[in-house]
């Protein structure tokens, strides 16, 4: 089979395999914490509304948090016990989020569940609601509401659904575990989907450094009409929505429209297993899988309930094999730090890796050198170095004409920039400057008429 | 415990702008050894004054300017030695102070550092070199490889025509330091490509162009190849990433020109030798290059068409 | 044929061998001060092209149909300059009713060429060096193009230095100056090539 | 008194504050073009300031009975016809110089700095001032040009208004005297002038900061 892939393109820590080899062969855990923190901002969009108060007893898949509008989620309990606070926290730079925390009781006791039947008889018209109802986001990092996501506009026609499997990020294999695992509770996620949808068409992508997991998933799809396996060349970042629709269909999103104006959707395999635990159990969003490596003792893949603080997972794998520097939440490429292990997980934290001191130096810029290498790298096809010098110098407007916008911060040129330019930091500056000059001048143009 | 917060992305490839330039200096090692093995003490000599010069400049001119010190990135040190590798054996010493400092605080240091220099450091001067001292630039001797025989002076193959390919090919002809070795030279190109350092564009399509207008305009393209300084120049001067296009397609047009230039100027020109001048037009032409060759950005070709 | 080959001679003397600004320091004013953008500098280029080839021909037929009969070759400088200050005012004037597009491209270095050595220079070496017609006119064309080769590759290379980290002191016209000097060690390379 | 005083403040304002070559830049074809010697600067230099006394006095007399519109053209027939004299009187009397300075000659019209003087001073002072910022300008032309000439020189040729200096065992530097080694020289000449006129401004900024 020809195996397909994206223009230009990174390949970060190839000869440490991606940094997945530390767990890529340990099936997942379960593991249940003593308590767990929910904070009601688990997707893009409106935050969820706490509905219990301190001192209230909850069921697991109870629901603690309603939808706070179309582009939300609710939000539901992870672990049966009492609620022991309803508070504002502090969460990563983002300003403080309501959360909840509960105390688990152990009692292990699961609210009242109501199946939709089997993929094949499910109601089409029913699996959208459940989703939403389910609290289902993206999990593979950009947790946006699944059901919006499916939602299309007047007249869009959507021929292809892609299960993302690519797992390009670094150290995650969180992913990969759950292809292994529950291969065919992926392929019914999206057989539900297909059929709710009327999508001819879904294809699995996996990058060839999942052979297992290729194999597994072909499996799972033997005789699913309309699903297939695609096997993808392994490289960065090929998990991104964009640059996996250009891999598998050939495709490209037009600049600032969304997957669904050239009739495809991207579905996580992980919002997969989600979709059909919904659909077939009629069970909401409470536990993921999450990569706990670096410098731990025991690296893991854990299932944990949502919400489950980082020190914990840590404990969970025998605690800290060297001082940590830095821990951050996802892969190493596009993964967001936090401030300290006290910070609770999410419905899309696919990874914690921590690493040691000396990893988490940070480098000092030197000059940019010409050497093209970002130019080589980048997924969209910009020119980085200028739009750095555009960012250097404030110069927003000149960024935005150099197209800075469509820059998706993978990260691929500042990894292989060999003078350690800060370029995705700055593009992430740029692009926040300029949403705001362009909300500020919504407003004002508003505001005039 | 306190942890680093910093953005994404947490990981670097390992290379960095200093292993480049050892990179570079490793490649130009062979070309080193052949050329100190062929023209003995002098060359020896030459080149480390010129690396010492370069390195020296550009130490002074970051103390002087009250700016970060760089030296230990190595660009000073490869520019010093590949302008030493341009300049024939017997050369006074002086030429390689003159020609290093200017490379380094001329055409580098007065632009802003390493990576503002429009111009390659080593070929700006070495053209100033030769438009000033031409006698001292283009008197050029055999190689004696140690054979105590007292050194010859001799025409370079490129203004004479009449070398044997096979000697052009090992080395045992008149010329620059750096460009006498070509197997040197490709063992080089050779350390380059492995490790990544440069992409095959330029090399190739630089020689290629060379042996095409060469043909065109009635010369020996073989011949044209292997004489003078178009292998050291496609391999290590061409190369250098400041002053050469971002892109693949712009790498190419680049080197393409390049090697018109080289046969135009070798064919009619004054001058018997064009790689000097070639790189330093092709230079020039760089931003405009990066500047107007189109962009394939995703998800907006279709625009471009209409457009 | 060999006219032919002439006259692409002559074309790489003007554009590249005889570079009006890397040999014979003509038209350094609007190279030094309209260098800064790309665009601009194409459209200065342009219309000193434009002013250049007609200016060419109008100091040919003045001097050699009018001066010369008259014996009052001394006055050449004078009735040039007056030639050229007229064309400029007329072109301008012509640009403006004719194609307001080109008009609005070019139409603010017009009055700048007046002033721009190259042009005056170009008609004093044509009489100079005796050209006739045809050599005037082209010279005037050719070596207006190799002006504006020279000011685009400046632009571009001066785009550039923008973003360069040139010390506070040769910020400006000493650090182009300093380039155009680099950028004309380069073109000497194509001396001997005519 | 302060007549006299405020005369010398013209004439040095075109040397030193406005030195045409070194602050304003202007006229630099000429500049760059003939200073491949000390003495060819000093010629130059020489036929630009007489046209420019002679300009700026002529115009300032005229410069009631100019009428606005045409000022710019009738600038022009003035700084042209002194220009002719001096090309006619260089070509009889100094024939060499004359030759070495080739083109440039006539183009003194169009050099920026006489222009830009009747312009933007003898068009609206009166005809001593003029003559005396024309000579100011003129002689800050000729000492910029001089200096030129005489560093190219020098590196280029090993002498100074042709006097062999450096001996007979230096190699001069032949692309000084070249069209590039002009760009060269005066950029680098222009930046050295700069920061010493920083350097200047920054100790008077200290010494007032200390006052204060």
């Amino acid at each position: 089979m020809l195996k397909k892939t994206f223009k230009r393109g990174i390949h970060p820590l190839h000869r440490q395999g991606s940094g997945k080899n530390a767990t890529k062969n340990l099936p997942i855990e379960n593991y249940v914490s003593d308590s767990v923190v929910i904070h009601m901002s688990m997707n893009i969009g409106a935050p969820a509304v706490p509905c219990v108060k301190k001192g209230d007893h909850v069921k697991i898949g109870q629901v603690i948090g309603t939808a706070g509008g179309f582009v939300s989620v609710p939000v539901h309990a992870s672990i049966a016990g009492e609620v022991t606070a309803v508070e504002p926290i502090p969460y990563l730079g983002t300003g403080n989020v309501t959360a909840v925390t509960i105390k688990n009781d152990f009692s292990d006791e699961w609210v009242e569940l109501h199946p939709l039947g089997s993929v094949e008889n499910v109601d089409p018209s029913l699996v959208i609601p459940a989703i939403r109802e389910a609290g289902i986001t993206g999990m593979g990092g950009a947790s946006f509401p699944t059901h919006v996501k499916l939602t299309f506009k007047e007249g869009a026609v959507c021929d292809t659904i892609i299960v993302n499997g690519a797992e390009c990020e670094t150290h995650l294999t969180a992913d990969h575990r759950l292809m292994l695992e529950n291969s065919v509770r992926i392929v019914d996620g999206l057989r539900a989907v297909m059929r709710a949808l009327i999508v001819p068409k879904g294809i699995i992508a996996i990058e060839d450094n999942k052979p297992d997991a290729i194999a597994a998933m072909q499996k799972a799809a033997a005789g699913r009409i309309g699903v297939q396996v695609a096997v993808l060349k392994t490289k960065y970042p090929q998990g991104g929505e964009k640059q996996l629709i250009e891999a598998v269909s050939g495709r490209q999103v037009p600049s600032g429209g969304l997957p669904i104006d050239v009739g495809v959707v991207v579905l996580n395999v992980g919002t997969c297993a989600a979709i059909a635990d919904a659909v077939i159990d009629g069970m909401p969003l409470v536990s993921r899988v999450c990569t706990v490596t670096g410098c731990v003792k025991e690296p893991k893949n854990l299932r944990i309930p949502v919400g489950t603080i980082v020190e914990d997972m840590i404990g969970a794998c025998g605690g800290f094999s060297e001082d940590p520097g830095k821990i951050f939440f996802g892969g190493a490429m596009t993964g967001i730090a936090i401030p300290n292990i006290q910070t609770p997980t999410a419905k899309s934290t696919n990874g914690v890796v921590v690493f040691n001191e000396a990893e988490s130096r940070s480098k000092d810029e030197s000059p940019c050198i010409r050497c093209g290498k970002c130019v080589a790298a980048c997924p969209i096809g910009l020119n980085p170095y200028q739009i750095k010098v555009a960012a250097d110098a404030s110069d927003f407007a000149a960024a935005e004409k150099l197209h800075v916008m469509d820059c998706m911060l993978c990260g691929s040129c500042a990894y292989m920039c060999p003078a350690r330019r800060w370029l995705t930091p700055s593009f992430r500056f740029a692009k926040d400057k300029i949403v705001a000059e362009r909300k500020a001048a919504a407003a004002k143009g508003g505001s005039d008429k | 415990m306190n942890l680093r917060i910093s953005t994404a992305p947490h990981i670097h490839h390992p290379v960095t702008t200093q292993r480049l330039m050892i990179y570079v200096l490793l490649a130009l090692l062979p070309t080193t050894a052949v050329g100190i093995y062929a023209f003995g003490l002098p060359a020896l000599m030459l080149l480390a004054i010129s690396c010492v010069t370069a390195v020296l400049s550009e130490f002074l001119w970051q103390k002087i300017a009250k700016k970060r010190v760089l030296i230990s990135d190595c660009s000073a040190l490869v520019t010093g030695l590949i302008l030493g590798l341009n300049l024939p054996a017997n050369a006074p010493w002086w030429l390689a102070v003159i020609g290093s400092a200017f490379a380094v605080l001329l055409v580098k240091q007065l632009f802003g550092g390493l990576g503002d220099n429009f111009l390659n450091p080593a070929m700006a001067a070495r053209a100033v070199l030769l438009a000033s001292w031409p006698v001292h630039m283009t008197s050029f001797v055999l190689p004696t490889f140690f054979s105590g025989a007292d050194a010859v002076t001799g025409a370079t193959p490129l203004a004479t025509k009449s070398a044997q390919l096979m000697d052009l090919f090992m080395g045992n002809i008149p010329g620059t330091i750096g460009e006498v070795s070509k197997v040197a030279i490709l063992l080089g190109l050779l350390i380059l490509l492995f490790t990544r350092t440069i992409t095959w564009h330029i090399p190739f399509t630089m020689v290629a162009s060379v042996f095409v207008f060469s043909w065109l305009f009635g010369a020996d393209p073989v011949y044209a190849i292997l004489s003078g300084g178009v292998l050291f120049g496609a391999v290590f001067m061409a190369t250098d990433y400041v002053t050469n296009p971002m892109t693949a397609s712009g790498k190419m047009i680049y080197a393409a020109g390049i090697g018109l230039i080289i046969a135009v100027i070798r064919q009619f020109g004054a001058y018997p030798e064009g790689v000097t001048y070639g790189i330093l037009l092709m230079n020039i032409a760089t931003p405009l290059i990066d500047r107007f060759l189109p962009q394939k950005i995703y998800g907006r070709q279709k625009e471009v068409k209409k457009a | 044929m060999t006219e032919n080959m002439n006259i692409l001679l002559f074309f790489v003397s003007c554009v590249l061998t005889n570079n009006f600004i890397f040999s014979r320091f003509l038209g350094c004013c609007p190279f030094l001060g309209v260098s800064n953008k790309v665009e601009t500098s194409l459209s200065m280029g342009l219309a000193v092209t434009f002013v250049m080839t007609i200016a060419s021909l109008f100091c040919y037929m003045i001097y050699n149909w009018l001066l010369v009969p008259l014996g009052i070759t001394f006055m050449s400088t004078i009735a040039f300059i007056l030639v050229i200050a007229a064309l400029v005012q007329f072109v301008e004037m012509f640009l403006k009713k004719s194609s307001p597009t080109l008009y609005s491209a070019l139409g603010i270095y017009l009055p700048l060429i007046t002033t721009n050595c190259a042009v005056l220079g170009v008609a004093t070496l044509n009489m100079n060096n005796g050209y006739n017609l045809l050599y005037s006119v082209l010279n005037g064309t050719f070596s207006a193009l190799g002006f504006t080769l020279a000011i685009v590759l400046m632009a571009g290379v001066r785009e550039r230095l923008e973003s360069s980290h040139i010390p506070a002191c040769m910020k400006g016209f000493p650090i182009t100056l300093v380039s155009a000097g680099l950028m004309a060690v380069a073109f000497m390379g194509f001396s001997g090539l005519v | 008194m302060s007549e006299k005083m405020k005369l010398g403040k013209v004439i040095s304002n075109g040397i030193v504050t406005e030195n045409p070559t070194f602050r304003l830049v202007l006229g630099t074809c000429p500049t760059l073009a003939v200073t491949t010697s000390a003495i060819n600067g000093l010629g130059m230099g020489a036929a630009a300031t007489f046209v420019l006394i002679c300009s700026n006095l002529v115009i300032s007399l005229l410069r009631n009975f100019i009428p606005d519109k045409v000022r710019i053209p009738a600038f022009i027939v003035v700084i042209c016809t002194f220009v002719t004299m001096v090309q006619l009187l260089m070509q009889a009397f100094i024939p060499s110089l004359y030759d070495a300075l080739g083109i440039f000659i006539p183009l003194i019209v169009v050099n920026c700095i006489i222009l830009a003087r009747a312009e933007a001073f003898a068009s609206k002072n009166g005809p001593v001032a003029s003559a005396c910022d024309g000579l100011g300008m003129g002689i800050g032309f000729t000492v910029a040009l001089v200096i030129l000439g005489s560093i190219r020189e020098l590196i280029g040729n090993g002498s100074i208004f042709g006097m062999n200096v450096l001996g007979a065992s230096y190699e001069p530097m032949l692309l000084i005297v070249l069209a590039s080694g002009g760009f060269l020289t005066y950029g680098l000449m222009l930046g050295l002038f700069n920061l010493i006129v920083k350097k200047s401004e920054d100790k008077k900024k200290r010494k007032e900061a200390e006052a204060a």
